[in-house]
């Protein structure tokens, strides 16, 4: 037992209860506890990140209860790869909210911490009833911080999003229940040992609430058809916050990754590798309807949208290979995309706030203050999301293409994600060109009046930006230590071990 | 909550902690209820939450309602309890047994010598739950009170009725 | 004896139920239709109690306790809505 | 019992989604809360359905329900209340905004997601108009 | 290393132009200077060693799971294109600062001019193909800089798209080729794979593979039938022109198939696809040239006919093809790259690089124009010159090449292509520097400063004496880069200048003939061509890319329309679908669970909540109706619950019920009360049976599982908290002690979520205070009339009775839920409505006053509270919201319990009342701000007492 | 005597339950809803009263466990009832204004509460004040 596996919920939690209990009118003192408190918890995750690099799993049982009857947190290399990645985008998100954003609605700051800490918990919890708490932590605070600072378009796309996820959330419990029924337990790793010995009058029910449960992360992750939430909300969102949603739609993909390959895995016996003929074919065709509307968007937000759509349909189509080797590069592209599309919105942010009523829209607009800047920043972020080298997104596509070559559909695989990329390129060319290139075409309009209040907002987004020179830098170091985390998941016996075995006999 | 921790507070001891005794009384008789067995740590624990929970709330409720004859409200409730039997007798009868049209529903007004709030609301309580009759809106006033009558063929009997079996008693009990 | 009593008793609840239900379909007025449901919580308080009955189990007691206080809550929230629109002013 | 429990449990599934699909935000929060009946009590029949075996021990029980899918149940219970009320104020806030409760966005779905119906509703009028009403007649 | 340095050079020097602009423009062109040069004596230092035919090698891992090296390799061929392309990027530095205005930003040009230099740099000496591929896709992204590089101008921007979208394609072809190239010969490095010719040209993929990199390399050097986008890349600057379409960018390509000569040449395909390109490249382009009235456009076109003839010398796959290849790449570099300095020359001084607006120029510029001879000459293929030698080594080989067994047709297109050539060569010179001086140029013409004319002086030099003594100057070079590209075949060959009368040098007359008598009839040829088709690539570029966007744009928002109803119904039939198709694939059987009776009462209650159902889905447009209707459906699940022994859950659901009526009708007050017609089912009949559908069929299914689920016997963890209640939680009701012990965490989340959503309810609505908003609740009036009575006596009288008792309840159910049905979360809910009650009774700002608790604060605390519960026994070394409990004995007390747990449970009760208190009172706030009324003094409007003294007066 | 027990409790739970049905028999044949009024909350009332009493004996009388909450269940039904009558009478009114005209005079300076507002300092007033304190 290790009380640091409880710190990325809990720290969180307290500080987000000590906001509302002690800060809320002072807002100095909230920006200093949330920025003190996010350092911390990037510190802790990457102290936990140091811990599992060891490759034991790591198992923490709340109120020491033994699993399976209490609930269980497990740590292991992709759990702490996962809170270090969170940590770091919320770091830059909320440095880049500090600019100002966190001022234009109540409640900002809490709400960040409990969004960190619902998806941490998803991240770390061994227990699927329990995830679906960390999920909707995680939803409710994101339905706060997506309507944060109000404005109708964006309350009504609150709506529908926080609608659709209701919608979700039900679907989640019944198929939680359906699991349930069959195997009498919620607990992951538990799962893993009862799901190869349902009897075969069983395995309608059980494979039903499987799939419906595939169908739930799936939402989260924004796979066609289920992604249509995605496109308004993000676009619609506060900038940092889109920029923050960027994880979410990643805990999606974490949970599909976490489940079916523990629990209908390669041991799952009839429901092995369950997730694979739904999980394919809808993540390519999420790949190329995301990268379609990239193509067509009408803003850039929405097109950053759309970008996170398709990089969720590269990322889950390429999961449902299932093999350490896909897995592997599937967590690289993870990560850089993650990284990527929050600062793309953070930049999409930088444009709207300086291009007055017009905001991000693609309709003519007087050039923006700190163009060159903006711009540039613009231009790493679009090759970025784009897959064009030299930064982590093409090594990321080259990894998958690579990983995903001794799969049956590779030639899919290839053709979609080549052609899509170049429809990517197209699109992110005219974005660019026209907000950044065309308003000098005009008529010597004088620099909108907008006066950034700092440099805070460029340091966010170019520290994100430096985290994927970085991860492009040390590709092969993160690599080799992600084919570990995928070697790691792929032999869940250490996991079931870990959390069935060393709780037992506490009480 | 809602109390003023106010080193000044002119009330005395009394008046802050039992600022309405009878309810404290009532809520600890309610605990030794809800418990359903006795003992002397319930009777504690109950004595405590009575006095903190009417502490709590008598700021929703300032003034103190003045009964002045226990006896009396307690003839008072045997007097309603018969009569809601009885109520409940005639009334079936209305329903099962007379035609619709016959009944003589009509409205009356019963004006009130009533005027504290609490002794009009259990009037009006009396009336609803007895024979044929509900209490449907007071004067704006609060001095007299609108009577719907399911079957009264005599208005002034019926308000002499209510006036004499209840509102007569209640000003004795609420002065 | 009281087996039989409470068949009764459940009978006539259940049969008060479904007349409840007519009168909620009917209406004509929004009051009708809450003075169903007003009645429909009494009722079906009646039903708990003579399950408590049947079962020989006191649980069902704060059942009834929260119905009648919440049932009588929601149908003054109704009335307070239809008189002044808000419902806390 | 078990047909009724079942049925009951389609019956509020298939109205709640009805209701969900609905395009105004009222209905859909209407058809919300169908649904999380629905879910609750689907939740609730993984565990099997007992008559009289409350998950209390008691010396006198003769058995007991499952206890866990309770416990889940409730959570959801109480998880769904606080989504239904973000939702209902949400709603709220989007009608405020944008004067209609559509649930469309304004744009390319529905003309009449981009109405502003606000306009048409009545500006306040002087307060006396509460008073005055009838008092004492001759 | 210094292999590694050659390449990091540019790189390094593309952070500073941009910095040190702030020193001035000539401090800012030297910086740019400074890198290239380090980097060309770097890469002169190896080339001894090359030259005696060493292969030098540098490699790092980078990612070593992909085979993806930090890889270098020099050897003839990568120290020959890299010393043009830093040599003559040189040259353009110097050119550069000269030709820039001093509005153009400079700075930022020559950042992105090194940055493409460096990633040529890297394409050339890369040796892991893989990393070949990372500097290819940044030539172009870096092109696409240069091109737009004069942001102002529509063809600048639409050029730089247009490049980086033709040769981005290419480029993302080339990827799958390298990849499967690769996945062949068993490595990603190029010294590997260049060993490897059988292994590769014996694979069944080598066709794929070939097809795939020849995409990239044509499209990258502006092949036939991908030629389109160069010369509209021509927008750029001129020295951008000039470094990219002579020497660089579009050399890329010719680059990648002499280094890939050695394994992939040789076969037919390669044969029929390279050479046939090629030729046809080189013959349209030269046509079009001609035609050119923009002088930089007719060089353009004359590149792309150029790279044609180095391609097809290539597709030939002799040794000696290659080798002519090679030759003619420097010796199109050379004059090419002055002729675009030139042009460049021209436009500066005399303003426009219009042919027909030029015309005379020879005395007024007398340095250009003789530049411009001595190149155009070589680009004609005139001897002494070195455009003369390499087109003589090239219609050589072209008449020894047979095309589907026909022994002269390449010869014959080669000769007529080089009849093109020499007539827009002589265009250029003539139609631009002889014939009558003219009068009307946009500036006054002279020949510009030194700094300007010198670097394309250099290359003209360069031009004769290659042309002159070539076995002495380029002799060694192209022996060197041809050992390379041919991977050392060993080849009987001679540069000079005569050979002899050889069938070449009979064409090469004929082309000379025939161009100048093309030019001589310059109009009546102008003419035909005119009367002849102009497919123009531009615009059929453009109709595709509008075509695609269009299309993509019809789909998004096609798809997306932003309608709500769309994507809940394509989300409830995905769950549908996948459910049903989920169950029926897999096995299946009918439970065997015994069957509990069904009660009549049970049944009675079972018409209720379908009578609810059906009314709420009759009357959704009628609002109050359904939320009372919905209520009755919840009532009948309470009391399923208390039925089926699930007292806990009974008493939660009925207080979440009343809670949630409440807030339902207090967000009701703004809305409107009915739907509107358009929503009814007479106004869309299709679109409600769409729906009937859908909600039936996906009733059916969750009626199908339930009974599945409810019929069959299994095991689960419950024994384990039956058993464990007491002895290890402390408390009979076992639902509790799962709550507040066994999975205490998912209630710390739970209580969380509720505090969650009242700070969201809390900002939502504070944020609808102001504003817009603001304003229209301030003007907003009820929507229906109003009774008088704000504040009934008889309901404050009743409410101020009933809120102690239902406090008392409160706590009873507190207190007792750890061992009978209840709990904080049931005790919260009635004390935060018998509280609202008091709201409703009084009024909120009556309320409000009394009530001096903080409910953030509250929440805030609730969760703390819980939280510290938790820690408390992390303290003592057990983990998070270990409980612990224990009975203890006080005097006159007696025997009590005392459990952690119930210090957890305090937390829920209080962030509970915080949660429901904030939300429901902040809703109500709203109301406050659209009322005209004051905070009553009183509780109630009706007050006997009070009204008395105005009966009496 | 427990036959006695068994009987009273017999009694009080066929009792209650023919009240329940008469008061729900009386909502449904009843032809307004100010008729109706009276039907529901009269006998519902002792229809619960009934059996809530029949529990009392059953549990105290032949079970052995002493249980009063339903006293406390009577009492708040009692308190109750009325008022939800009164309510309801008070929106009905006030939602049919042709009831309105034929209400007898409230014999008072005054109309009915539901429509006549009551004299006092209920006036709107300066924008500061009414939105009162909040948060
Ligand atoms: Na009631
Ligand atoms: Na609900």
């Amino acid at each position: 037992m290790n009380h640091l596996l409880i710190l990325p919920i809990l720290l969180p939690a307290v500080v987000g209860a000590l906001l509302v209990l002690a800060a809320r009118h002072d807002g100095v003192l909230a920006r200093t506890f949330a920025v003190a408190s996010t350092v911390l918890l990037l510190a802790i995750a990457v102290a936990l990140l140091v811990l599992a690099s060891d490759g034991q799993v790591r198992s923490y049982a709340l109120g020491a209860w033994p699993a399976p009857f209490g609930i269980v947190l497990a740590l292991d290399r992709l759990a702490a790869l996962m809170l270090v990645l969170n940590a770091v985008l919320g770091l830059g998100v909320l440095l880049y909210a500090i600019g100002g954003w966190d001022q234009r609605g109540k409640h900002f700051h809490p709400l960040f911490q409990f969004e960190l800490m619902g998806i941490n918990g998803a991240f770390l919890t061994g227990d699927f009833f329990n995830l679906f708490v960390f999920f909707e932590i995680l939803l409710i605070a994101s339905y706060g911080l997506m309507v944060h600072g109000g404005g109708g378009l964006r309350v009504k796309a609150g709506v529908q999003y926080v609608v659709t996820n209701l919608v979700g959330s039900s679907v989640f419990l019944i198929a939680v229940g359906m699991i349930y029924n069959v195997t009498g337990t919620l607990n992951m790793a538990d799962l893993a040992r009862i799901v190869p010995q349902v009897p075969a009058a069983d395995q309608a029910l059980l494979q039903t609430g499987a799939v419906l449960l595939l169908l739930v992360f799936a939402v989260k992750a924004a796979l066609v058809p289920l992604h249509f939430w995605l496109p308004g909300t993000y676009a619609n969102a506060p900038g940092p916050v889109a920029a923050l949603f960027a994880i979410m739609t990643k805990v999606g993909a974490y949970s599909i990754l976490r489940l079916y390959v523990l629990a209908f895995g390669a041991d799952a016996g009839a429901a092995a590798w369950l997730a694979a003929p739904w999980l394919l074919p809808a993540g390519l065709l999420t790949l190329v309807l995301g990268m379609t509307g990239v193509l067509a968007a009408r803003s850039l937000g929405q097109m950053a949208s759309f970008a996170v759509i398709g990089s969720m349909g590269m990322l889950l189509a390429t999961v449902a290979v299932f093999t350490p080797q896909a897995t592997s590069a599937a967590l690289y592209y993870l990560i850089h995309s993650t990284l990527a599309a929050g600062a793309l919105f953070l930049v999409a942010d930088l444009v709207a706030e300086r291009r007055g009523a017009q905001r991000d829209r693609f309709a003519a607009a007087p050039r923006i203050a700190q163009g060159g800047l903006v711009g540039g920043l613009f231009f790493v972020a679009a090759i970025a999301m784009t897959g064009m080298p030299p930064l982590s997104g093409f090594i990321g596509k080259l990894l998958v293409l690579d990983g995903v070559r001794a799969s049956a559909h590779a030639a899919w695989f290839w053709a979609l994600i080549l052609t899509t990329s170049l429809i990517a390129i197209v699109g992110f060319a005219r974005a660019g060109s026209f907000v950044f290139w065309k308003p000098h075409a005009l008529p010597a309009a004088p620099a909108s009046a907008y006066r950034p209040d700092g440099a805070l907002s460029f340091v966010a987004v170019g520290g994100l930006l430096a985290c994927l020179v970085l991860l492009t830098v040390f590709a092969g170091p993160v690599h080799a230590w992600l084919e570990l985390v995928a070697a790691q998941l792929y032999a869940p016996a250490g996991y079931i071990d870990a959390v069935l075995g060393t709780a037992q006999g506490v009480r | 909550m809602g109390a003023k921790h106010d080193k000044l507070d002119p009330r005395s001891f009394t008046e802050r902690w039992l600022p309405h005794p009878l309810m404290t009384a009532v809520l600890v008789l309610l605990w030794m209820l809800l418990l359903n067995s006795f003992s002397f740590g319930g009777l504690v624990v109950g004595v405590v939450l009575a006095v903190v929970i009417t502490r709590v709330t008598s700021n929703f409720w300032p003034e103190r309602p003045p009964v002045k004859s226990w006896t009396k409200a307690f003839a008072y409730l045997g007097v309603v309890a018969w009569d809601v039997v009885v109520a409940n007798l005639q009334v079936t009868r209305l329903i099962l047994f007379r035609p619709v049209g016959s009944l003589a529903t009509r409205w009356v007004v019963v004006p009130l010598e009533l005027r504290s709030p609490e002794a009009i609301t259990v009037l009006a309580g009396t009336i609803t739950m007895t024979p044929g009759t509900v209490s449907c809106d007071l004067s704006a006033d609060g001095r007299s009170l609108l009577v719907h009558c399911l079957d009264a063929p005599d208005a002034e009997e019926a308000v002499r009725q209510m006036k004499e079996r209840y509102e007569d008693r209640l000003q004795e009990i609420f002065p | 004896m009281i087996e039989y009593a409470l068949q009764f008793g459940f009978a006539t609840a259940s049969l008060a139920l479904l007349l409840n239900l007519w009168r909620l379909l009917r209406g004509p007025a929004l009051m009708d239709r809450v003075l169903a449901v007003d009645t429909m919580v009494i009722n079906i308080i009646a039903l708990i109690v003579l399950a408590g009955i049947q079962q020989r189990a006191t649980y069902f007691f704060e059942a009834a306790l929260l119905f009648a206080m919440f049932g009588f809550i929601s149908t003054v929230a109704y009335c307070r809505f239809i008189l002044r629109g808000d419902v806390i002013e | 019992m078990e047909f009724l429990v079942a049925s009951a449990i389609g019956v509020m599934t298939a109205a709640g989604i009805y209701m969900v699909l609905r395009a105004r935000t009222f209905p859909v929060v209407i058809g919300l809360s169908l649904l999380t009946y629905a879910t609750n009590l689907f939740l609730f029949a993984t565990g099997r359905l007992a008559i009289g075996q409350p998950p209390v021990i008691s010396a006198a029980a003769t058995g007991y329900i499952d206890p866990l899918p309770q416990a889940l149940v409730l959570t959801a219970i109480v998880i769904s209340f606080g989504m239904t009320a973000v939702v209902v104020v949400m709603s709220l806030r989007a009608y405020l905004e944008t004067g209609n409760d559509h649930v469309d966005l304004p744009g390319d779905a529905s003309p009449e997601a981009a109405e502003d119906d606000w306009k048409l509703r009545a500006r306040k009028p002087a307060p006396a108009a509460a008073r005055g009403g009838r008092g004492e007649r001759a | 290393m210094s292999l590694a340095l050659i390449v990091l050079l540019p790189f390094i020097g593309a952070l500073f132009p941009a910095l040190m602009i702030r020193a001035g423009r000539s401090a800012c062109a030297t910086t740019a200077f400074v890198f290239p040069l380090l980097a060309l004596v770097l890469l002169l230092a190896q080339a001894p060693a090359v030259f005696r035919g060493e292969v030098l090698v540098a490699a790092w891992d980078w990612v070593p799971a992909l085979g993806l090296q930090a890889g270098f390799f020099l050897d003839g061929l990568g120290m020959f294109f890299a010393g043009l392309i830093l040599g003559i990027g040189l040259l353009v530095i110097v050119y550069a600062r000269f030709y820039l205005a001093k509005s153009d930003p400079m700075g930022v040009f020559y950042s992105y001019l090194l940055l493409f230099q460096g990633a040529m740099v890297g394409v050339v000496l890369s040796d892991n193909i893989l990393l070949l591929l990372v500097f290819w896709e940044l030539t172009s992204l870096s092109s696409f800089l240069l091109i737009g590089y004069w942001k102002h101008l529509p063809e600048g921007r639409q050029g730089a798209r247009m490049a980086l979208t033709v040769t981005g394609a290419g480029g993302l072809a080339m990827i799958a080729g390298m990849l499967i190239l690769g996945d062949i010969a068993g490595s990603w490095n190029l010294s590997d794979i260049l060993r490897n010719k059988e292994a590769i040209q014996a694979s069944p993929l080598y066709v794929p593979a070939l097809v795939l990199i020849l995409a990239g390399c044509f499209t990258k050097s502006a092949q036939f039938p991908f030629h389109f986008w160069l010369p509209h890349a021509m927008a750029a600057p001129t020295p951008v022109s000039a470094y990219l379409h002579s020497a660089t960018m579009v050399k890329a390509g010719l680059f990648l198939m002499a280094r890939m000569w050695p394994v992939l040449a040789g076969t037919t395909e390669w044969f029929y696809l390279v050479a046939t390109t090629g030729l046809v490249t080189m013959l349209v382009a030269a046509g079009i040239a001609l035609f050119k009235d923009d002088l930089k456009g007719l060089l353009a076109y004359s590149t792309v006919s150029h790279l044609g003839l180095v391609t097809m010398l290539l597709g030939f796959g002799t040794p000696l093809a290659a080798v002519a290849a090679v030759f003619h790449i420097l010796n199109h570099a050379t004059f090419k790259a002055a002729l675009f300095m030139n042009a460049g020359i021209v436009d500066h001084e005399a303003g426009t690089r219009d042919i027909r607006r030029l015309g005379g120029l020879l005395q007024l510029m007398p340095i250009t124009a003789t530049l411009a001879m001595v190149a155009g000459a070589s680009m004609a293929g005139l001897p002494p010159l070195n455009g003369f030698l390499s087109k003589e080594m090239m219609l050589h080989e072209a008449v020894d090449t047979r095309w589907l067994g026909n022994g002269w047709i390449v010869a014959a297109l080669a000769t007529l292509a080089a009849c093109f050539s020499v007539a827009y060569s002589f265009r250029y010179i003539v139609h631009v520097f002889f014939g009558a001086r003219r009068d009307d140029y946009p500036h006054a013409p002279h020949d510009p400063p030194a700094g300007m004319w010198l670097p394309p002086a250099l290359l003209v030099v360069l031009v004769v004496a290659i042309g002159l003594f070539p076995d002495s100057v380029a002799g060694p070079l192209v022996a060197v880069v041809a050992r390379a590209v041919t991977g050392g075949a060993v080849m009987d060959y001679h540069l000079a200048l005569w050979h002899g009368f050889t069938p070449a040098l009979g064409l090469s007359a004929i082309a000379v003939a025939v161009g100048l008598g093309a030019l001589v009839a310059y109009r009546r040829v102008r003419a035909l061509w005119q009367a002849g088709p102009h497919p123009e690539a531009k615009a059929m570029f453009d109709a595709f890319i509008a075509g695609a966007a269009a299309l993509a744009r019809a789909v998004t928002h096609g798809l997306h329309n932003g309608s709500l109803q769309r994507y809940l119904a394509f989300a409830l039939t995905a769950f549908t679908l996948a459910g049903f198709a989920a169950f029926l694939a897999a096995p299946h059987a009918a439970g065997t669970r015994a069957l509990l009776p069904a009660h009549p009462a049970a049944i009675a209650a079972w018409v209720l909540l379908v009578g609810g159902c059906a009314l709420t889905v009759m009357l959704f447009r009628r609002r109050v109706l359904s939320v009372l209707v919905v209520g009755t459906v919840g009532l009948i699940v309470c009391l399923a619950f208390i039925y089926l022994s699930a007292p806990d859950l009974a008493l939660t659901q009925i207080s979440v019920e009343v809670a949630t009526v409440i807030l339902i009708l207090l967000a009701l007050y703004f809305l409107p009360k009915e739907g509107p017609q358009s929503s009814s089912v007479r106004a869309d009949p299709l679109r409600h049976l769409r729906d009937g559908v859908l909600a039936i069929v996906a009733g059916i299914g969750m009626a199908g599982a339930s009974w599945a689920m409810l019929t069959r016997d299994g095991s689960s963890l419950s024994s384990y908290y039956l058993d464990n209640s007491v002895s290890g939680g402390g408390g009979t009701n076992v639902v509790n002690v799962i709550l507040v012990d066994f999975r205490g965490f998912d209630t710390f989340g739970e209580i969380t979520v509720l505090g969650i959503a009242a700070l969201a309810i809390y900002a939502l609505l504070d944020g609808a205070l102001f504003g817009r908003t603001g304003r229209r609740l301030g003007a907003w009036s009820p929507d229906r009339p109003q009774s008088a009575d704000r504040h009934p006596m008889i309901m404050v009288v009743a409410t101020r009775v009933m809120l102690p008792l239902a406090m008392l309840v409160g706590a009873y159910i507190f207190l007792r839920g750890h061992n009978q049905p209840g709990g904080g979360f049931i005790a919260a809910l009635v004390v935060s409505i018998a509280l609202i009650m008091q709201y409703m009774a009084s009024g909120f700002g009556w309320a409000a006053q009394r009530v001096k608790v903080n409910y953030h604060a509250m929440i805030g605390l609730g969760v703390l509270v819980a939280a510290a519960t938790g820690i408390g026994a992390m303290v003592l070394d057990q983990p998070f919201l270990t409980s612990t409990f224990g009975h203890f004995h006080l005097p006159l007390v007696g025997e009590f319990e005392l459990a952690s747990a119930m210090a957890f449970d305090t937390g829920v009760f209080l962030t509970v009342v915080g949660a429901v208190m904030l939300a429901l009172a902040n809703l109500s706030r709203m109301g406050r701000w659209t009322s005209p009324y004051t905070i009553n003094t009183g509780a109630m409007d009706v007050d006997p007492r009070a009204a008395s003294g105005k009966e009496q007066g | 005597m427990t036959f006695v027990l068994e009987l009273l409790v017999s009694l009080l739970i066929v009792a209650g339950g023919s009240f329940l049905l008469i008061g729900s028999i009386g909502m449904v044949k009843l032809p307004d809803l100010l008729t109706r009024l009276h039907a529901p909350t009269k006998a519902t009332t002792l229809g619960v009263g009934g059996a809530l009493a029949a529990s009392m004996v059953f549990f105290a009388g032949l079970e052995g466990t002493l249980s009063i909450h339903e006293v406390l269940i009577t009492a708040f039904l009692f308190m109750t009832a009325p008022l939800s009558a009164h309510f309801i009478a008070k929106a009905h009114l006030h939602e049919h204004t042709e009831l309105r005209d034929g209400l007898p005079p409230t014999g008072r300076p005054y109309g009915w509460s539901t429509f006549d507002a009551a004299p006092g300092p209920s006036e709107p007033d300066d924008e500061d004040e009414r939105r009162g304190a909040h948060d």
